[in-house]
């Protein structure tokens, strides 16, 4: 078989190509939007011209028969125009608004979710896990699949405070924003890795091995060729073993998650914020998680009921104190949350006055 | 094809409204080996709660370094299908815009190389095809590549660039988000696909403080719209707002992180010398307020994922720049940035992490900044610092 | 595990065709890598190999590209100083070629 | 005597409406060769903008370890009434209250020894008398402590214990400072003594938020008055205080860091489960607002001047501790705390530096308190924690 | 001469040998006080007694014959009973309220300060400076007169905001809470300290000087015997000077003193706050640092203009941020102000909401 | 400066007697400054020495005094190790006369 020409360098398309003409047309210049429902909503533009978005959820994890199904959609109602967003749902672009009712319909019909748009959860922000990486000390996909079941009104219709932005990293490595999420899951180990010493002296580079490690736990030892961790140092980022694989760090009786919470990305009302500790520990409960389903329900829960319009989760925790976030989701508060890493000074309190 | 495996575990995870992950590998296991051993090795982690992927291969297409992630089962008897199973990421066009016929292309090439499995999309924003053999990857780069679609980037090298939607649909753009996400993914195409930086390097573009595709938390440039004249109110949409029920007090003016604003039931004002441009008001009240006319960006720097030394979120070192096409000044800018770093980090050393090491100084005398109070929450605390021998004259 | 024969000589390899083993590394090891990817080692070649070999024997570390390149062009010239040649030379790439066949440790985690 | 230098500069310095110390060197002066050394090297010392001091020397009584500062003038020749200039610290009475009478006698002992000159009061509390030679210190500590005067701390030991004027005139103490200050004083006598500790050690007592002897911000140990249950209100007085043009809202109200009170313009209420009891609306109106009665202690920990690690602030850990004479509960507290310091610590490294070093989990473990959320301003952010064996059961 | 019998471990007098008897009386038991005045304020007990309190400015660096002289006053007006504040303020502390009057004219006459009670500039805490301390890089006293002379009018009848706590540390060991003051001048040294190896050989313990550095500049040098500074790290801190004399770290043409702001100790409102730097360096100008004074003017003079009624320095500061604390003092932000110590991460803006 | 003469030879010191340079430091010295202070040495002062010789010896500073109380406990009995039995046979303290006879660094910094 004789393969067509290759080219280099060339980069992506130029998005112009795939943008619809009501678009082209009033780029640039929009005037303002409506949310119209849980999942739709209007964006008019300076000239008068509309358009109309419907969001749609999205596993990720998308066999190319759905897309092909979503294509299809799209070619019927929205002239072929479709765009993804930066959390993964699917949008569709109408420029007719006609065409909205019989989309909906049709993707109520086939089971699709329409949602995500205004004060409520959208999708969550996972990666990889057990369907593809070699680092996943939990899987993404079934976690983020088992909680948005649990809220999956929160998607569609009921809205919250805010937007609640969730996400699932299955290692530290977080390769989403998981660090500055409203709710998010980050997969742990808890156990201090394991070498396979003949191994590491062969295949890695050990001067890499050692600067790889956080806390300095890590030693060059001349006699095994390999390395030495020192126990008492280690915090099981497995940060070594993503240099160097015969560094074993995963233990599956072990291995669980911690739920972060309170973190937030945009600057509107309080500057950007990273998550904080909220549950040091959950197992991993395949096939649906319970426990964590439950934790960040409660944590959802406890927000919508105390929260102000419009403040984010980590807004409404600040307000309150972390002293009544721990009382108010009745969540035990261990030595774990007490930071003793490099950044600890400022997390400790260096005040008088304080809630019990 | 497919039906390989009994999967109990994972077929708990096609209950509930939720679209299903599950399905979606079963339907591909109709088609393809790939997939349908991917849910046999997917449900054994699920029994035995550990993964079974061997570390990260390295392959890839002539002529390039990145774009590809070598994956290899570590069980390749049991799930032979899957003893390679590669992933590719395609360069996805600025904003995620597709068309019906353009994805089926891709599709349809995929469905013949590929698992037919897919992301979309990867967390960085490329396309990614998940799960091919080490033979069919240059076949597939001839047949997409023809096509008029590149890989995306990976390994220590420059990363896929990605943007918010922006003046595509956004009322609130201040910078024009897709076509700076395309020039600079055009003018980096050699370091992002041959790596040759100290270690990866994201640019994220978001059109406002909204920041809708998370620049300021994972990409190591973060180029965010804003602007720098007054807020611009129509008092007869904000009694429109009032009517339809809002409480101006509550919900706007005291959330105001400035306390600028004030509001007698009547007129809505704001102390503009004041205001921080968060957004916060805006976004709130779209039909009544707009962002003043004088438009540019933010350029931030460094934030990153929590290994080694903790999560950054990126600090300002440009509080304020106008960028027009073809965006010269935010090149020679980031090339300044690159350089720098290139010149002076160690292997896999973000810049961010960087700049914590040499401290900000060398930093902004390499992009040609002076210091400005932007820069900082707040000065420095200890009285330990640095002079040189320029700060004597 | 698949092997690599050299010189009479058995060696292990990963499926990528790495050496598992850094330290068994011969110059007809890298002879026998270039020709299954169907190259013939130039002095040009050698000159790449022999600076990673030297450079991880001092280091136990690979160079970074940017060292790589820089060393290139102080010792044989500038036209030898870029990523451009590098590809000439090795078109699948330092790491899947260069520092295969110089028998170093498989580059990880940078994907 | 007196007279023996022209100082130009220092005179410029008896100019204006603040008291001046030289004016106060100037009277010693007329009557020790000592003070008029001193006026003399200080004068040089503005002329040349350097000081003319030895590096510290070791000097002392019989039997202590510390409480005198040796002091030598690097130009004996040129000054030879300040060849010694030792530093006497003299432990002040809790409170810094005297009677004329003893103040007085005091002073007589100085004049016949010393150099007439004095702080009163040194920075961490003690009466400093300032100058004098070493012949000099076992006759003064003689005369001293044969009159019920000790000498306070100095070294790696600890130091003299000071707290504010607590339940002697304020209003708003919510523990007996003054009595605690004593107590810990006599308690840790060899300890002040006898250098035995890794550094020094301060101990500050202050009777509630407003700390008024700065204890959150430079001791060791810092205790700080509190209290549990709710804030009780004179609404008549409230009324006083808004007839008085007090703009309760704004002044009160609205600078609650809790939000936690209202008024309606008659009635001020307080959310107590929500206050923080940071004292300022007490403060502010002292004569409606009053601490609940339930009172206490919060006991911090750590805090330090800029060197080595940057400086440090008290940190919380235990939220709140009952406090009744004799205080056997704080006594055991700090002993414990200082065993796991001695234990542990390197020279020179102040409590709080070790904690850091080493987290606050073993610190706790040590002092037997449980974690608890008023430890900490948040959580941690990053992932990377460390568990003990005994987390798993 | 025979001396008395000296004692050991007695620890000091006692207090209440010099509480006057309505202390004494109303111990524990006060309820409400009033400021009178800029330096006098009346404690009513809840017995109705009440205790009348006159402060007194200081030098601090005291005669025994001032002493003398405050203790007849004493006698004459308060039974002999004065106290010292905690910012080495003299007290009268009269329970008679007709001798209120008479002393405070005798205090007039004597040219004594009353003042420092109430929302005012009280006393500046400081130490020895060129005084007595080996360490020091400024004159503390010097200064202290020069700033208290201008700002005079603050101590004893003008108000501010709310108080304001001046201090002056005339080295970065910082003998006070300079590090949590309104405003304060810290001195610091600019050049890189000059070794005299042969006797640091002699002299010091090499381990203790190398383990002083906070950046890790010095390391021992087995050559020498002695130590190597690298000159590209030392921040100047002159802790190798403390722990090894012959490390000169004096320079009289380059030391000077720097002005930070911003700081406080209570937890009322807002959380104890550090000082953070406003002017990097001004240089040492005996007898009366003009440039010191002036500069502290400045920003007292900008804050008053500007805070609301009870914010401290730093609290106002942080309202309008401190792009703006910048802008209405006119001071120049430099490289200086941005944090490359330990804890520059947490300084640094991460936001993309601020002010021009 | 002033100097100190011990077994004919005369030794430089500080105002406060302290050898100005540790590496001169004789047995002889120690006698002579007891004598200064008006102290015989016994066994007992001389294994206090010993000790802080030994161990600046090693360590090149001077041990706290924690572990001089430990060591000599561990070393010569309970009941010499606490700072009672120190200060016993040197009243003017650790620092100001073990250290001083043992011909230690001055101690710095910390008053
Ligand atoms: C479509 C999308 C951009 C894209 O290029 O794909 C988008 C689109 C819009 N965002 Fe966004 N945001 C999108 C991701 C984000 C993100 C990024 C993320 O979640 O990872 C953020 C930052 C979240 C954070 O701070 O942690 C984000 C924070 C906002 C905010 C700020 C909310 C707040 O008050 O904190 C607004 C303003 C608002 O909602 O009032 C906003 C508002 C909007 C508006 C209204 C802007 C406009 O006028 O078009 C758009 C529809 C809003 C909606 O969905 O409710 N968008 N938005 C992204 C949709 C993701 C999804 O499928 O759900
Ligand atoms: C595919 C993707 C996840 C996904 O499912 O979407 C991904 C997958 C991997 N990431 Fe990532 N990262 C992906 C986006 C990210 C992001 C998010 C982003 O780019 O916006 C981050 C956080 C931001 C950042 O860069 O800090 C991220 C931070 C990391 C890190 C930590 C890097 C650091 O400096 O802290 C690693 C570890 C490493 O580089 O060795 C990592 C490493 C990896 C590796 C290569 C595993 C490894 O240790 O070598 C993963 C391969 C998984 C696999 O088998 O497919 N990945 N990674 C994302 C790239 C797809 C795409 O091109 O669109
Ligand atoms: C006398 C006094 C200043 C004064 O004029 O009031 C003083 C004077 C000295 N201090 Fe101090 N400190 C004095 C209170 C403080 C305080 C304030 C306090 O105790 O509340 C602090 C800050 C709090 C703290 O402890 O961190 C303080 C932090 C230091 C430091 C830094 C210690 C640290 O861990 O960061 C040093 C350096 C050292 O220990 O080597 C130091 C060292 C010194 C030395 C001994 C100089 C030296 O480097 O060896 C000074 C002797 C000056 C002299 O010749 O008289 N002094 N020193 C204060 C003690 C008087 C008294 O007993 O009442
Ligand atoms: C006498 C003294 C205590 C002592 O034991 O010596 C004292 C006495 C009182 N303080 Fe204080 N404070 C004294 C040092 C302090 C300090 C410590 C310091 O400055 O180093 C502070 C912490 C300052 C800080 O936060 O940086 C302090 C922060 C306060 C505050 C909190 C002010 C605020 O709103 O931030 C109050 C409450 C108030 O003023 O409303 C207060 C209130 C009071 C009251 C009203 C308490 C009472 O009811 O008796 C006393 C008279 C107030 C006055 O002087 O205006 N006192 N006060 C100290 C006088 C020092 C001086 O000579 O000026
Ligand atoms: S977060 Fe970890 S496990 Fe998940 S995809 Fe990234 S590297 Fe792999
Ligand atoms: S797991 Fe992390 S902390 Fe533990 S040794 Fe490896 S790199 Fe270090
Ligand atoms: S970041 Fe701003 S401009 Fe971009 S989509 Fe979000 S709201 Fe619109
Ligand atoms: S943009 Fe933000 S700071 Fe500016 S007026 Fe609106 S809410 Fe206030
Ligand atoms: S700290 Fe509190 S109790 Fe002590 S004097 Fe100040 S206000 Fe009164
Ligand atoms: S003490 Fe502080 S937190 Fe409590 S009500 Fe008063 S002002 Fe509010
Ligand atoms: S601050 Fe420095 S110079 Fe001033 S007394 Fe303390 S140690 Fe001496
Ligand atoms: S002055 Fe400070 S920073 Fe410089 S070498 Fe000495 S200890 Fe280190």
């Amino acid at each position: 078989m004789s393969l067509p020409e290759r080219q280099t360098d060339i980069g992506p398309p130029h998005y112009e190509k795939f943008l619809p003409p009501v678009i082209k047309k009033n780029y640039g210049k929009w005037a303002h939007h409506e949310v119209l429902s849980g999942g739709t909503m209007v964006h008019v533009a300076e000239s008068g011209d509309k358009l109309y978005t419907v969001r749609v959820a999205s596993p990720r994890i998308l066999s190319t028969d759905t897309i092909r199904e979503i294509c299809e959609m799209a070619e019927k109602y929205s002239d072929g125009y479709l765009r993804f967003t930066t959390r993964n749902n699917v949008e569709f672009l109408l420029s007719d608004q006609s065409k909205m009712a019989p989309l909906l319909a049709e993707l109520k019909d086939k089971k699709y979710s329409v949602g995500g748009i205004g004060p409520r959860i959208s999708n969550i922000v996972h990666t990889q896990g057990w369907v593809h990486c070699h680092s996943a000390c939990t899987d993404a996909s079934g976690i983020v699949k088992s909680v948005m079941d649990e809220l999956h009104d929160y998607f569609t219709t009921k809205t919250l405070p805010n937007k609640v932005r969730l996400a699932v990293a299955c290692c530290v490595n977080m390769c989403g924003a998981v660090h500055c999420s409203d709710i998010a899951v980050v997969a742990i180990h808890r156990k201090v890795p394991v070498i396979d010493h003949e191994t590491v002296g062969k295949m890695c580079e050990i001067p890499t091995t050692v600067s790889s490690c956080p806390t300095s736990a890590i030693r060059p030892n001349p006699k095994t060729k390999s390395i030495t961790i020192n126990e008492e140092k280690c915090m099981y980022c497995g940060n070594c073993f993503t240099v160097c694989p015969p560094i074993e760090i995963h233990n599956p009786q072990q291995d669980g998650v911690a739920i972060v919470v309170g973190g937030k990305v945009g600057s509107l009302r309080t500057d950007p914020k990273f998550s904080k500790l909220a549950i040091p520990y959950i197992e991993n409960e395949p096939p649906r998680w319970p426990k964590v389903v439950a934790a960040i329900k409660n944590i959802l829960d406890v927000y919508a009921a105390n929260a102000k319009k419009h403040e984010r989760v980590g807004e409404w925790i600040e307000r309150v104190g972390w002293e009544d976030f721990f009382k108010l989701t009745g969540i035990p508060f261990t030595f774990q949350h007490i930071d003793d890493f490099t950044f600890m000074r400022d997390t400790l309190r260096n005040s008088a006055a304080f809630k019990y | 094809m497919g039906g390989k495996y009994k999967t109990p575990m994972l077929d708990e995870l096609e209950k509930g409204p939720w679209p299903s992950f599950v399905t979606e590998i079963k339907k591909a296991a109709k088609r393809t080996e790939m997939a349908d051993d991917e849910l046999g090795q997917v449900e054994k982690s699920y029994v035995t709660k550990r993964g079974y992927w061997k570390h990260g291969g390295i392959v890839g297409v002539l002529g390039y370094g990145g774009g590809v992630i070598g994956r290899y089962s570590s069980l390749p008897n049991e799930f032979p299908g899957i003893a390679h199973f590669h992933t590719v990421r395609l360069n996805q066009p600025s904003g995620f815009f597709y068309t019906a016929e353009a994805l089926k292309m891709i599709m349809d090439i995929w469905d013949k190389y590929g698992s037919g499995l897919t992301n979309m999309h990867g967390s960085t924003g490329d396309l990614v095809l998940l799960g091919t053999t080490t033979e069919n990857l240059e076949v597939l780069f001839a047949e997409y590549s023809s096509r008029g679609w590149d890989l995306g980037g990976s390994g220590s090298a420059m990363r896929t660039p990605s943007c918010c939607v922006g003046q595509a649909r956004c009322e609130w753009a201040c910078i024009d988000t897709m076509a700076i996400c395309n020039e600079v993914t055009q003018y980096y195409q050699d370091q992002l696909h041959r790596p040759s930086f100290p270690y990866k390097f994201k640019i994220k573009v978001a059109g406002c403080a909204c920041d809708c595709v998370a620049a300021i938390a994972r990409a190591d440039l973060s180029i965010i719209g804003t602007w720098k004249d007054n807020i611009r109110i129509d008092q007869a949409e904000v009694k429109k707002y009032a009517d339809g029920g809002m409480n101006i007090q509550a919900e706007i003016v005291e959330m105001c992180p400035t306390a600028c604003m004030s509001y007698d039931g009547k007129t809505l004002k704001v102390n503009d010398a004041q205001c921080s441009r968060c957004m916060h008001c805006i976004a709130k009240m779209t039909k009544a307020l707009k962002q003043g006319k004088v438009k540019g960006a933010s350029i931030l720097v460094g934030s990153k994922a929590p290994i080694v030394v903790g999560s950054l979120l990126s600090w300002v070192v440009v509080p304020f720049m106008e960028l027009e096409a073809p965006f010269d000044n935010l090149k020679d800018l980031a090339d300044k940035m690159i350089e720098w770093w290139d010149d002076n980090a160690k292997p896999r050393e973000r810049i961010g992490e960087l700049i914590e090491v040499k401290g900000m100084r060398p930093f902004l005398e390499a992009i040609e900044m002076p210091p400005v109070p932007q820069q900082v929450k707040y000065p420095r605390k200890d009285p330990f610092f640095f002079w040189s021998e320029s700060d004597f004259n | 595990m698949p092997t690599l024969e050299s010189e009479g000589k058995s060696y292990e390899v990963d499926e990528e065709g790495y050496l598992m083993d850094w330290s068994q590394w011969t110059e007809g090891i890298a002879s026998v890598m270039a020709k299954g990817d169907g190259l013939e080692l130039t002095g040009e070649h050698w000159e790449v190999i022999k600076f990673l070999r030297d450079y991880f024997d001092k280091y136990q570390i690979a160079p970074m590209i940017k060292i790589l390149t820089k060393e290139l062009a102080k010792k044989y010239g500038k036209e030898k100083g870029n990523t451009k040649y590098l590809y000439e030379l090795y078109p699948a790439g330092p790491a899947k070629q260069a520092c295969r066949y110089a028998g170093l440790p498989k580059p990880t985690g940078c994907v």
